[in-house]
This record gives C-alpha cells, structure tokens and sequence, in this order.
C-alpha cells in the first residue's frame, strides 16, 4: 500500500480493542455520510464485523450549522460479531458546534472527541444556539472527554494551496483530512479509498488529486503531530468463513427481489410511488433494465400496486414499494389483490407516524395496519426482516409465498435497517432454491376451466391473459367457490371467507417452526422480537447471560401465519417481554391469540433501541413478582 | 391502440366472444347495444381471442367485462387505466380495453385517466358515458349539466361538469373520438379507428340510461332532431350538418360560424384535419361553448388523432438498447457486487 | 275511513297473534319494497311493535323473472316488543315463482302463501329455473302450506280496465291490490296508503285513481270471495308511552348529525362519495340546504374526508359518509385527522366485504380496520349502533366525542340497520344535551398561543381561521407538545405518542359503564356483542330465560374506548360468547386486552343472525364443559 | 381569487406575514423569492392578516405554509386542492391559498386539480414547478422532460410531460398564468391578479431547485437568452420579444408564426386577449409543441381569464334562495317527520 513516508520520530502506543463505536459528525453540507460509508468498507474489506446507522435530518439541506442541519454516521466495527450500531460513542467526530451538542448526550464518558476548530468559531457556536461567550470546548464541560482540536479547515487548505482549485472544492475535501486522520488512528490502509476517489473523479483528475492529497494529510497528520499519541487496533472477527460483501437493507431488498424473480422465471415488475425511506429500493431497481426489470414510477400510491396488480395478472412477479403514508393509500387495492387471490409483494419499509410523522426516522408502527388494515375479511402473509442482511432472505421469502400460495405478502422493513448496513456473506445463484409459480397453460381431456379450484394448500392456478383456451373473469365481488362466478349466495360467502383464511393458515405447513434464536433454551424470560429490534435484543440476551441471567431469545420472521409451534412455545415460559418500537402491536396480536399474559416494552422515539435499554427493562423483569 | 398481432385465418365469429354470463343490464340499456357492436367488430380486428384483456372499473358499464368472453378483470372503482397501464407495460402482446363510466373514469378515476393519456399506453378507452351515477342509483357525475336535479342534487346540480375530449386533449391525448350507442354502424367504425391508432384511443360513447337519465343524448340519435344537432366528422372533409345538409361551418379567424353551403366559396368551409390540435381542441368545444352566443351540433367521429410514441414501444427500445449495450447481469455478479471480502 | 260496502255476506273469524312475519316478495319491477313499507307505516300508525328488513340484489335490474330479480321486504310485526325481522315467514307473498323459490327455505311450515297466478306460468317457471313441466304450486310440494293462487295480475286489470290507462300503467298498479288484499287479512285500514297515494301523484291525478281502484279492489278481494276466511289481528304493542315515528337507521343517522349540528350550534358540512349501503345518508342530508347544510359531493372519497378536513379547520361539524371500499381510501387522511387533533365524525354503513364484495349485503367485518386501519400510532373512538332508531343517539354520541375531545370518530352501522327500519320514540329539541365546542377565540392576558396546549382531559383548543391574532400552523409532521411546532426530537415524539393515546383513554370518564342490556345480572353464560346484532342476541336471551337458561347480554356501543368496568365485568362471567358477522374481530380485541378464554360465533353470509341460531349456540356452549 | 373583504387601515407590512419559524430550503433555492414576493404583495390585498389561509400538500415547496404568518395547514401529499375546497366552500369569507409542487400537484393530486379548476372555487393556486421531486431527493416529476436523467430514471425517462396550463385549460380553469422566481417585480404583479381574480386562479411559478435541478428555467431569466426565450403576455399588445423587440407573432389561419414586426402590418400581429380560450389553447401549447417545426419563446403573464360563476358563489345563492323560499325547518320538526303515533 502507498503510505506517506515519515518526517519526524515519535512513539504511538497501539491498543487493541474488541469493540468500538465511531460516529462521524456534522452539517449536512459536510460529507459525512460519505466518510463514514468510506471508512466502513476499507474496516469491512479487512475483516472487521460491523453494523451502521446513518442518522440525517428530513430537511432537504436544513441551515447551515443549526442543529436540525446535522447529519451522523455511526459505525461499530468489532473483532467479535457486532449486531447492532451501539447504544454510545468511543470516538466522536464533530466537525461543528451544532454537532457536538447533538452528540454530546451518547457520549461514553472518557471518549475522544475530534473537534473541527473553525466549526466552533464565534458564528458556528451561535448557530448551534449556544450563550453568548459560551464555547464547550473552553468552559471546562468536557474535561471528562479527551478532546482533540484540529484546525481540519486550515490544514486541509495549506496542503491543497498549491493544486489551484477554488475555495469551493478545498473546502469540499476536508472530510477526506478526517478520514485520513481516522484511518491513522485506527491503524487502517488507505488503498480501499484512493480506489474509490480515482474511480469517482475519473474525469474529474485534479479533484481526485485533491482528495488524495487531503486524505494523506489526514494520515500524515495523526502520524507526525505529537498531538496523537495512540492508535487503535481492531483486528478482523472470526465470522463464519466465506465471501462478504457490506450490505444495507434496502439493497439486501432490491437485489432479493431480483433474485426472486430469477429463481422464479417470472419477469420482475415494480408499481411505485417515491417515498422515504423506501424510495432506494426503487432507485437500485430502476439500474436493471438490461435484465428486462420494469420499473415503473407512478403517478401516486394507488396506480403502483395498481400497475402491480395488472403485471401481476399477466404473469410478472409484481412488487410495490413503499413507507406508511403510502401504505395507507394502498389499503383497498390491497384488499382487492387478497380478493382476486394473485401473487403480489407488498414493501413497506416503516418510518416514523403517524400521517407525515417523523419521515426519517425509524418505528415499528405499522404492523396491526399490515394485518387489519383492510375492508371485509382480507387476510394476508406478514413477513418482518431483523437485519439489513436479512432483508434479502425475508424478501425472497416473502416472494416465494406470493407467488406459491397466489396471494399478496407484506413484507416489513424498517428506517433503521433499510439505511443501516451489516458484512453480508451473500449466497449465489446455485444454492438458492428455485421457487414455483402455479401457473395453469392448458386442461387436461375432458377438464373444465375452474379458476378458482384449489390444490390441497387452498391455492389456486395462476392463468396468464394469452394462454389459449382458458380465457375467464375476474373481480372484486364475491365468487363463486371452484369457477370464480360472480355469487351473492350467503353460503357461498362464507365458505370462500373460510378459504381464502384457511389458505393463509396453511402456509404454517411451509415455513419453520420457531425457536430461541440466541441464548438459553428454555430461560426464566422469553424476549420475544421482531424487526429490526433483533440485533439489540440479541445482544442484550447475551450479555445477560454472560452475566448470569437466564434469558431466551425468540425473533419472529413470520407474523401471519405464526409459526405453528408458537403457542405451545410461549406457554413453557414464565415470562414474556415483548419490545417493539410500537406502542405494543406484537404484544396485542400474542396476547389474543394465545392468552399469555406476556408484557410489551415500547419505544416511540423514532430511534432503535439501545442493548442496555433492554437489558434494564429485563432485569426489572426478573425482579418482578 | 394497434397490436403486432397474428391473423387468426379470420375463423372467428361475433358469437364467440359473448361470454356465458347472463346479461344484467336494465331492459333499453344503452350498454347493450355497445356491447353487440364490440363483439361485432372483434372478430375482424386479427387479434388472437386469448389476447384480448377488458379492464374495467365499478359501476353498470364495467359490468361489460363479464359479457365478453375474453380474459377480463373487473376491478375497483376508478383504477382501470392504473391496472390496464401495468397490464400493457408487462404484456406488450395484449390487445388492452378499458371500460369505465364517467363516474368511474372522470370523478374517482380522474388522475389515472389524465396520466394515461399523458404517457400514451398503446391501448383502447372506452367510457361510457350516460351523465351519471347509475350502479348507485341515480347521483350527478362529473359530466352531468349544471342544474341537473338528482338523488343528490336535489335543488339543481352547480357543478361545472367537464367535457370529456376537452380534459382529453388538455392532458396530451393522442386519439380522442367520440360515437353513441343509438348508432351501430358508427361506433363500429370508431371502434376500428381505436383499434388501429397506436397509442392511447380515448373512445367517448354517448349510452342512455333509461332508468336514471333518461333520453340524454336522444337529440343526435332522433330522426327529427339528429340533422341539425350533430355533425358526423370525416377526416378532409367539410363539417357538413343540417336537416338538407347544406349546414357547414367556416372559420372567421378563430371564430367557427355555421354558415349555408350554397352562399359560401367551398375553399373557405372548415375542412377537418384530424391532426390539428387546434381544431380538435375547438371541435371539442362546440360541446359546451357559445361562440358568440351561436349553439353548435354536437361533434361525433374522430376528433383527434396523432402519431407519437407509446410509452410501452419506449420503454421496450430503451431495454433492448440496453440490453445490446450492456448485456443481463449474471445473477451472480448482482449479489456479490463489486466490494467483496474473504473470510477464512 | 273509507271502507268498500260489501256486496255479498260471508263469514270470516278473526284470529288474534301476538307477533307475525310478512315477506313481501317479486321481480325487482314489482314494487315490492314500496309495497313492504306502505304496509308496515299503517301497522306502525296503529302501534304495532315492528322491524323491517329490505333485502334487494345488487344489480339495478337483473333480468325479469330470474333469482338474481328476486327483491324482498320483510316486516315483523307484533303486540308485543319486536327486536329482529325475524327468523321465519308466517306469510309469503310470491309474485311469481322465483320469488317462492328463494323465500321456500325460510317458510313456516303450516304458513300462508299468496302467489300470483300469473308469475307462475311457463315463461316464468323457466325463468325461475324450474325443471321442464314442474310447477311447485301444484306437484304436491306446497302440501304444508296454505297455499292461495290470485290472479293478480288479471284481477288488477278488469279493475281499471274503465280508466283508459296504458297496459304498462295498469300492470305498475298490481302491487296495489297486493297491498289492498294484505290490509284485509291483517284487519288494516287503508286510509294511510290511499292519503299516500293522493300525495305522490298529485300531478296524475288518474295514476293516483289507479291505484286507489286496485287498493280497494284487493280489499274487496279479501272481503268478498270465498277464498279468504280468516282475518288476522295484531293488537298494538304495550310500548313506552310517548310519541312514535317509524325509521330506517341511515335516516337515524343523517337527522342524528342534524342535531348534533344544532346543539353544537355549528354548521354542519358533509364532505362524501357515493356508495351503497351509505349513499342514502348524503342524498338525506342534501335535501336541508335551507338549514345551512352544506352537502360536498367529492370527486372520490379522498377528497370527501379531505373536504371535511378543510371543513372542521374552519369550525364545521364536519362529516364524511361511507362503506367499505370508500373506508379503505379514506385511511391516509383519518390518520392526519388524527395527527391534527381536529373533529371530524367518519361513518361506515359496513357492507359485505372484502373489495367489492357484496354491496347489498351486510356484514360487520371493518371492526378491527377501525381501530388499526391506519400507519403509525393513530387511535381513535369508535363507536358502534345496535339498531335503525339507536344509530341516532350513536352518532350523536360519536358527534359529541369528536368535538369535545377534538378527534376524529368512526361511526359504524351496517347495512342490516342502515335500511332496516323500526318504530322510534323521538326525543325533542329540548330534551337532547347540548355539546360544547372548545373554540378558543382569544387569549388571556399576557398568555402566548399555543395551539397544542391540552385541558385536564388532554384536549387542545380549537382555533378557527379568522380568528384575529391567534395565526398559527398545524400540520401532518410531528409536533412539539403544547406549540405545535414541529419537532423531530425524540423524546417529544414519544410523549406525543402517549398524549395522544390518554387523551382517547381519558373518553372512558365521559361514557357510561358497561351493564347488562336484557337477561340476568350474572348469568352462566354472557353474550357480548356490537352492533347490528343486538335483536337477535336480545331475542334469544329473553327467549332462553323463559326456557329457564341463565343467560345475560352485555351490548357494546363504545368499542374505543371500551367501558371502563368491562374488564371486571367479563372477569365474573364463566363464559363468555361473542356473535359476530365477522370472523372473530371484537373477539381478538377482547381477548387481547382482559385475557378472558371469550369464545367467538361467526356468521359471514351477508345476512343477519336468526334469533334461533344464536339460541341454539348458547345451548350448546352450556353444554360444554 | 377575490375575497369580501375588509380594508384594514392599510397597516399590515410584509414582516408581518413572515412566521417564528426558521426557513429550512437550501441556499439559493428559489423558493426563497417566492416567499419574499407573497409576503411584499399581502399587506396590499385589502385582507385582513387572519382572514388567510395557506393550505398546502408536502413537498419543499409545500413547506411553505410554515413560512407565513397567517393560518395554515402542511396537509398531506397532493391533497392541498381537496382540502381547501372543503376550507372555502366552509367559510367564503376567508382568502385561500393553496401551495403545491409539481408533483404533489399533478402527480398524486392530479385528480383534485382538475376538479378544483372545474369546479372553480374562489381560491388562489400556486404551483411552485421545479420539474423535479426534490423532498424526496431527485426523481423525475409529471413536468420533467423526457430523456431526463434522475434516480429513478437512469436510463432517461420516457414520459412524456403534462403542460400544466394546457391541462388546466382542458379541465376548464378559470384563470391560468406563469411566472418566474427569478422575476420579483413580474411575479408580484401576477400575484395581485390572481388574487383579484373571482374563481379559481392558477399560477404557475418556475422555481428553480439548485440542489437537483438546477437552471432548468434559466434561459427565460438570464440577460443573454431572455429576450429571446420569453415572452412577457400582456392583455391588447401584441406578443413581442426578440434581443431588440422587433420579434412577434402572427396566426396564419390557425398557425402561429415568428415575424419581425418591421416587415409586417400591426394590424395583422397577434394581439393578446386573456378572454380568448382558443388563443390561451394555442399560447399554452407553445411550451412544447413546434408549430411547423419552429420554436417558440416561452410565454409569461395571464394566459387565460375568463369570469365565470364561482362554485363558493353559486352555492350560497341556492342556500339563500332555498331558505327566502321554504325557511330553517326546525329541528323537532325534522325529528318528528310527518308520519308519527301516539302511544299512550
Ligand atoms: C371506492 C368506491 N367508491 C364508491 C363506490 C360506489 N360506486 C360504484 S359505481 C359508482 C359510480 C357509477 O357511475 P359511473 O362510473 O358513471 O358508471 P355507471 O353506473 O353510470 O355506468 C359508485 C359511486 C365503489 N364501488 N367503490
Ligand atoms: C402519500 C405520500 N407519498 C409519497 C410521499 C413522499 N413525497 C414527499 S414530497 C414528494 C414529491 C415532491 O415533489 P414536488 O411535489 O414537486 O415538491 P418539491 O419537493 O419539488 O417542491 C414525495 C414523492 C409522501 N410524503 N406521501
Ligand atoms: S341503471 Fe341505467 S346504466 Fe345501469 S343498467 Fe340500468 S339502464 Fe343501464
Ligand atoms: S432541494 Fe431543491 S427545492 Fe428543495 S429546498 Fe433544496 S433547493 Fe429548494
Ligand atoms: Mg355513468
Ligand atoms: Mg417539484
């Protein structure tokens, strides 16, 4: 690798450690989404495990150095295995006031804090909204921190004097002095980004000679000041032995569904609406029209699961794509899917509600709308994915009973994982199962067309418009069991209510049945979770029990149908918490249909849960009663 | 719309698209007789019978769907063109209907009806429209007139209603006519026009509804009144109407007059160019405007018709473009991306 | 009154009943529904107890003489207190023998039968899909019944065959004579119907002689020939004193928001789509334009909720009228009424679902829709009639709990109830409890405006545009409490979250506890049910305990929040059923929330519950363990 | 739109529109002028500060309402037009004002647009046309031009656009104009006309997004190409432009044609009339149709205005009419009915 050559002497201690959180922080107009995206993956590429959470404002480009303009990216990369982006900082980046008042409060006491100097001037503290006179890093309110004040501006300037390039653009490259000064402290090459900086100003030479330049300063500067004196090593994690690749969850989504349909033979079509935070799905999507992938951006929630529904009846596997608002807008076309019994995976990646809510931020909220939020009896697949990774396998999954069991899926996700990314030992083509549409292409001698029969799991054929022979109608009023006829025949009505109920049950019969996914078999509590709540309560479970507790871990990646073996599961516990980033939708769902007198634990906050605030929550428990 | 379609040695007959379904339209349903025309005219359209697809909405003329045995979806209110629009960019090869009501397409449907014209589906659009809300017996509808007392206008309706080929045209309709249930021979011929325009053919059908509106457009179907209140558009030719059919209309600037044949030089009567936006856009105004206080004959024929591309022959280049230019992407390579790592 | 002199003497017995069930039923062009309610206004004027059901097909006019024409009326008539429309028929009128074919199954063995001759020949046994050559009235079928064949239609005719009135005119006037023949078997005078007839066509005056002549003429049917011997006599039923008028529940409903109006003392504006069952309720409330009600009649149900939204803001009692599909599109904007905090009263006349389903048909299956059917944290009252006259004092109530709590309500009816219709002892002006607008016109002394600011019962102020000096924005992003502003900031969120929640759990102090409707205090068995079941679930119940069962019924009309002692309640019962026309959603809600083992009975037919059904399960479940 | 309205001793000043809020749009974004012209030109409306109200869906643009010191409400997206109907059709007194982007506008709310312009409610509708959804961070717009490159359109996108004036137009708009951030002083003289303006007045208003759209509007602003770009509509004068103003327009028959006016007799210029909806059709369409293959100047101004009865107008009459006519009916009297018992 290039590494600057060494101008002075001077001895660095080197400290291994197992575990570390770094968040990068300040304005919007900063970078440092990019920095922190830049350090993950050189940390990914040398083995470390870690998990991500980029943290921005809704606004669009809020004020300049206000607080509402600050923009964070948290990593924490570990030597051991890493599920969640930490409850509290080691290492804060601030590149202004407004951002170390932000972050101050997840600060673990001790931390090192990195302060821009020039974003605490005069103008920054006052934008930050702090008194007259007041400067933190003067008054003495963090001597509990280690606080190191580079002049990142100044010095980013001085070593790009020379290149020519406006005030504009050097200033553009100081994020880069930062990666390079984090890149020293934490004993990381610079190779993964020189990379990526050539490649991104391909045609742009002079920039990408900036970037070069600032980044090494960073590096040189960490190497020869006396001001750092130590650096951090942590070395790569014994993951499972295989290829990664750093993943976010609505890319783990957008490629699931890519391969879905390859798995399927179905053509993949995509109705959406841009909404956040699902709009990337779309996005990634919209890149594969060489793979004859369609995507189509409509005119508003209701024509994308409209088009869906109309690609879905021509053959396609058919998605759409969308966050709560649009969801709701979705509701009776949604129900006019369950009604015509045809596959259709419906995205829902969950933000803060209700209405326009909080667009940017996480929650949980949306799950009794996926299970009743439909006219008339419409029941339907709800899938949760736990990960970013995991995003892949639930889609896929969620696809794959779509279109087995003809019948549209929910599939949730949520702010904090589609945004947040986690190392990915991704699968290829050839170990993946093939999924199988039902499709009907012509009767056998003497068969008369029945677009309605059902197979022994209650479902029924797929018939494609153009297959010869087989043409038929179908609708949202009530039909007639076997042909599909309209019926208002009240016996009638019933039966197929009991149908296309019992279809969804059946589907119990082809997924897992469940069990603690981590610690104990069979502990004193049961921490029942789903979503993206999985990585914190896995954690905290752990810990517990490395400390004695005797916790059992239970995720759910199936809400409708439950597993079948739930029930008699839930009742070999004693107690049961439930957290959920809801105001107890899960615990709801449980505690009617199998009367266990199982707890919730919510968190409305628009952010995840923090591992000790669920190892808090479960160590009440076990006190109690 | 126009599909690259197989002749099916033309064996087929009217009769087999009539589906097994029993009609249940009101006796002297307008509906009925669009119904005889389409399943007329089907059979010479050299599409295959398994690829025509209806869409329809929710109301009595989306009821349609059930009587043609064709693949046919009967959807929810308003949604048809959001559906078919998904249907046609899927399946190409499908010869695509839309039916809907003015109710379902211009009231609750509004927003997929503009935005289908806009982007120009290679398919057909057929409302019906009888000047209100039938199926839920009897309630105004965005094309009713104003002052029109209903179930839910008890005093008068004072609503502007909209002129369908207006909204049409406003929204970038490439084919925009207009025909009536009372006139077999024409809606077939309109009907074919649909049929062969690529892009989106907005097809307008005056149909009565003899329970709820009762006689709504009977004054260009009746014999006593047909002359001088409707004008049949041809393509070149003068817009020839009146009861000698010596009526015919000349242009004073921008200003259509009706003025006698006998007293005027041919050269100056308006000749229709179904190609000019501008006059359609004026043709589809005799509808509800007085210019300078003059009643005008209602239009009927095609009103307009442009050649531009369809969204689905767009985005089918754009693939195969693509697909020259860059080749499928192993499934492989997709899910390894470009930043992979190995572990041990 | 003006009764036909008699011509020849005969002697007819008068038999007294205390209850009997008439089914009016024909072709839809038969006028059988007009028929029914003539009928049942005159038993009503005379003070019978009574309940009526129409029950029509879906199609405005399926072909002549088939099943699919079949349109029936149903009344229940009775001396004594009347809750359902009944099970079975004591009287089947059949105009012709599709009608007798769909009403046979629910025929009272021994009961009468009056068909009309001419419904019942060749073309129309075909129509009816009667085997070749199969005619029920004579191939011994009917044995059982008391069987009366009427020419009606040739009897109709040789009585206005003087009147020079168009065949079609003459044929148009046969469910008069129907009607004439009903009065006299029933002992009825014909006044009410012959005032009835004067009014409605007033402008065609021989119309109106028509009709008068086959009225009388049928009468004189009765009262002359040999064939009818017995005269049934139904005394009026022992009612609360006071006065009565007979009502269909979507009248209850639209006269209910009338008063909720006027005792509010704001305007009232309804912002709708049309759609069956609740389109009647839009149509009512069109006609008082010189009230001051202002009756928007949408582009689609969005912009009806929308309008009504734009309303409230104003300082409107605002409305928006709907059933299942409309429901589901009304989602998104219910969720940012919700977010808003603004009144607004949501009705759903609930139909046979899913999507289109059954449009004509009733069912209670948007219960858990209500409550869930939104993204994100979003609860709302909901409010639920038992009957056509109490869906008057529910919306009232549901009017009440908007504007005094500032939230949007759901109001729930059906169509059962909706077009149902029963005698109901009005209240007055004067006695009907005012509602109290908390309009904030404004601000004290030195107080700063704060929009979000909440009472004791967590309610804010309503501050109408116009109002000088207290300018302010409201909006669908999360708020800061007390100002309004919008905030993402955490912990707010999560308090807004919770406050919104109290301040619909605080409703709980302003509705009354649960008790039981009929039945014993404590019973073995409890039946808990909503809605339009009430009469049937009460009818049982008191039948049950005449047969010396212990049987109690609670009835809800607060579903949320549910009463506060209902939790203790249920807890003293041994077993708890819960009848549903859905397939077990206040079941789940029950469960959920007091863990009690309540078992469910669905019904999902589009019809009713028969009292005996019911009956027969309660038996059963006593027989259970 | 024109309110009843109270002259308020003139005291109001802009500062006293602009709200405790901070603004949050990047720098440069143009919605920033237009904020700055509604706050200059209120204080002269004649309207009492609480009489307005801003109603407007979601979007950048849409965040507007906070910006105002008057009444407001940030809705939902594209239901702003849906909204304040119910706000006016409530109270007609108050002065409403509706703020959209061009996707909350014709995307999602199409459909409650065009039934707004139908309708013709007496408010003001101002659509702040970026060509693209910038809240949502850059993907293609109803208004984006083909072969636009976004993120959802990698490739180019492959729809065709809607021309928001003629689609107004076609839903039959009472009152259609375009103007510009980049022009304080033209942008404010419009403003006064929309507000005077009894029915609904839509305004158009280019803003330019710097973040992902950036100079999409340039050429009608900048001194280089303006003069030759655009064209400044006014009411009776003919429609010049051109680098020294000797550029006009003339119709031959029904097609526009670029003439210097030098060469040409005045009398034969085309001179502009605001109440002429076949010249506001054929304006509108110089957006993006090439008449004989010719560009043309994009035009600015009042395109359309036309007086026609408002729906906020004719509602009220019926109501008082009905009243003069039957009374208030009295509540016992509408409890009871006509058909009651006594029991006794
Ligand atoms: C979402 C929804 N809203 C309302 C209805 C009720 N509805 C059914 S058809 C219809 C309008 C019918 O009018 P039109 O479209 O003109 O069709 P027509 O019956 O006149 O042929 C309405 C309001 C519905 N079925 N679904
Ligand atoms: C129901 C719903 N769908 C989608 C979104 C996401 N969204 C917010 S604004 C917007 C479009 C913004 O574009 P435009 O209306 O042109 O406003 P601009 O930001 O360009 O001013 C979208 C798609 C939403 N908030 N709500
Ligand atoms: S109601 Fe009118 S439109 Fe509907 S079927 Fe009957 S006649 Fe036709
Ligand atoms: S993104 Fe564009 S439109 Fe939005 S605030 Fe920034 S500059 Fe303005
Ligand atoms: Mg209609
Ligand atoms: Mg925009």
């Amino acid at each position: 690798m290039e590494t600057p050559t060494k101008h002075i002497e001077k001895t660095t201690s080197k400290i291994e450690v197992d575990k570390i959180v770094i968040r990068f922080s300040g304005d919007s107009g900063d970078g440092m989404q990019l920095t922190g995206m830049q350090f993950t993956d050189t940390a990914a590429l040398l083995g470390n495990d870690l998990n991500t959470f980029p943290d921005y404002p809704s606004e669009i480009r809020a004020p300049i150095g206000t607080v509402a303009g600050v923009s964070g990216f948290q990593v924490h990369l570990g030597s051991t295995e890493i599920y969640t982006a930490g409850d509290q900082y080691d290492v804060l980046v601030a590149m202004n006031a407004a951002a170390l008042k932000v972050d101050l409060p997840r600060l673990k006491r001790g931390s090192i804090i990195i302060a821009n100097a020039q974003g605490f001037d005069a103008k920054n503290l006052k934008l930050a909204n702090y008194p007259d006179g007041v400067n933190p890093l003067e008054n003495g309110s963090l001597d509990n921190y280690i606080v190191h004040l580079v002049d990142i501006t100044k010095l980013t300037k001085e070593c790009l004097s020379g290149t020519g390039l406006g005030m504009k653009e050097i200033e553009r490259s100081k994020n880069m002095f930062v990666l390079g000064l984090l890149f020293w402290m934490f004993d990381k090459p610079l190779d993964h980004t020189l990379k990526f900086i050539r490649d991104k100003f391909a045609k742009k030479p002079e920039i990408a000679d900036a970037n070069v330049l600032a980044l090494q300063a960073g590096w040189n500067y960490g190497e020869n000041t006396e001001i750092f004196t130590t650096q951090f090593k942590v070395a790569p994690a014994k993951l499972p032995a295989g290829t990664y690749r750093n993943i976010t969850g609505n890319h783990a989504t957008a490629i699931g569904l890519i391969a879905a349909a390859e798995k399927s033979g179905l053509p993949l079509f995509i109705g959406s609406y841009p909404i956040t935070p699902a709009t990337d799905i779309l996005q990634e999507l919209s890149k594969y029209k060489a793979n004859g992938i369609k995507t189509f951006q409509a005119e508003d929630e209701i024509a994308g699961i409209c088009a869906a529904i109309g690609a879905s009846y021509t053959g396609s596997l058919a998605v759409t794509t969308t966050s709560g608002p649009g969801m709701s807008l979705k509701t009776e076309a949604l129900g006019f899917a369950t009604m015509l019994e045809i596959p259709l995976v419906v995205v829902n990646v969950q933000r803060g509600g209700p209405s326009t809510g909080l667009p940017t931020k996480t929650e949980q909220a949306d799950l009794l709308m996926a299970m009743h939020g439909r006219h008339g009896e419409a029941p339907l697949p709800v899938l949760a994915a736990s990960s970013p990774a995991d995003c892949f396998d639930t889609v896929m999954d969620a696809s794959r009973l779509a279109i087995e069991h003809m019948t549209p899926v929910i599939f949730l996700s949520d702010g904090y994982i589609a945004n947040g990314s986690e190392p990915w030992r991704f699968p290829t083509n050839e170990n993946i199962p093939a999924i199988k549409a039902p499709m009907l292409k012509k009767l056998n001698e003497g068969e008369t067309l029945m677009p309605y029969k059902r197979d022994e799991n209650f479902v029924r054929p797929w018939i494609k418009p153009g297959t010869k022979g087989l043409e038929h109608r179908i609708g949202g009023l009530e039909k007639e069991n076997g042909t599909g006829n309209v019926s208002y025949e009240p016996i009638n009505h019933e039966k197929m209510v009991q149908l296309r109920a019992a279809k969804i049950k059946k589907i119990e019969d082809f997924i897992p049945l469940a069990k603690p996914d981590s610690g104990n078999e069979n502990g004193e509590i049961l921490v029942l979770g789903w979503g993206s709540t999985y990585g914190a309560i896995k954690t905290a479970t752990r810990e517990l029990i490395a400390e004695g507790y005797d916790v059992s871990h239970i995720h759910l990646r199936y809400i409708n149908p439950f597993p079948k073996n739930l029930g008699e599961l839930l009742h070999s516990y004693e107690k049961i918490l439930i957290p959920e980033m809801n105001s107890g939708q899960l615990l709801q769902l449980i505690r009617a249909k199998y009367l266990v007198p199982a707890v919730g634990y919510s968190k409305v906050q628009g952010l995840p849960f923090a591992t000790s605030e669920i190892k808090e929550k479960i160590i009440e428990l076990t006190k109690t009663y | 719309m126009e599909t690259s379609t197989i002749q099916t040695n033309g064996k087929l007959v009217s009769k087999d698209f009539s589906s097994d379904m029993e009609v249940k339209w009101c006796p002297g349903c307008g509906d009925y007789s669009i119904l005889k025309q389409v399943q007329t005219v089907f059979p010479e359209m050299g599409v295959k019978k398994e690829n025509f697809v209806f869409i329809s909405g929710i109301g009595c003329s989306s009821r349609f769907t059930y009587y043609m045995d064709t693949y046919g979806m009967h959807s929810i209110h308003g949604r048809a063109a959001a559906i078919a629009s998904g249907v046609k960019a899927a399946n190409p090869e499908l010869s695509v209907w839309i039916v809907s009501g003015d109710g379902d397409s211009l009231s609750i449907g509004g927003n997929h009806f503009i935005h289908l014209m806009r982007k120009n589906f290679d398919v057909n659009y057929l409302l019906f429209n009888n000047q209100i809300y039938s199926l839920t017996k009897g309630q105004y509808s965005p094309t009713s007139e104003k002052g029109k007392i209903t179930k839910t206008s008890p005093y008068g309706s004072i609503e502007e209603p909209f002129n369908p080929s207006e909204l049409a045209l406003g929204a970038k309709a490439s084919f925009v006519a207009r025909t009536l249930d009372r006139d077999p021979k024409h809606m077939q011929g309109i009907l074919k026009r649909a049929h062969v325009h690529r892009g989106t053919s907005f097809v307008e059908i005056y149909q009565n509804c003899p329970v709820f509106n009762d006689g709504a457009f009977f004054a260009f179907s009746d014999k006593e009144t047909k002359k001088e209140e409707a004008i049949f558009l041809e393509h070149g030719k003068p817009l020839l109407f009146g009861n000698n059919g010596d009526k015919a209309i000349r242009l004073d600037d921008l200003t259509p007059v009706i003025v006698n044949i006998n007293d005027e030089c041919v050269n100056d009567l308006w000749i229709h160019d179904e190609k000019d936006k501008t006059k359609a856009n004026l043709i589809s105004r005799f509808f509800d405007t007085h210019f300078d206080g003059v009643h005008f004959p209602r239009p009927f024929g095609v009103i307009y018709a442009e050649e531009r591309p369809t969204y689905d022959d767009i985005l089918s280049d754009q693939m195969e473009k693509l697909y020259i230019k860059k080749g499928k992407i192993p499934l492989n390579k997709i899910l390894s991306g470009d930043k992979t790592w190995e572990i041990l």
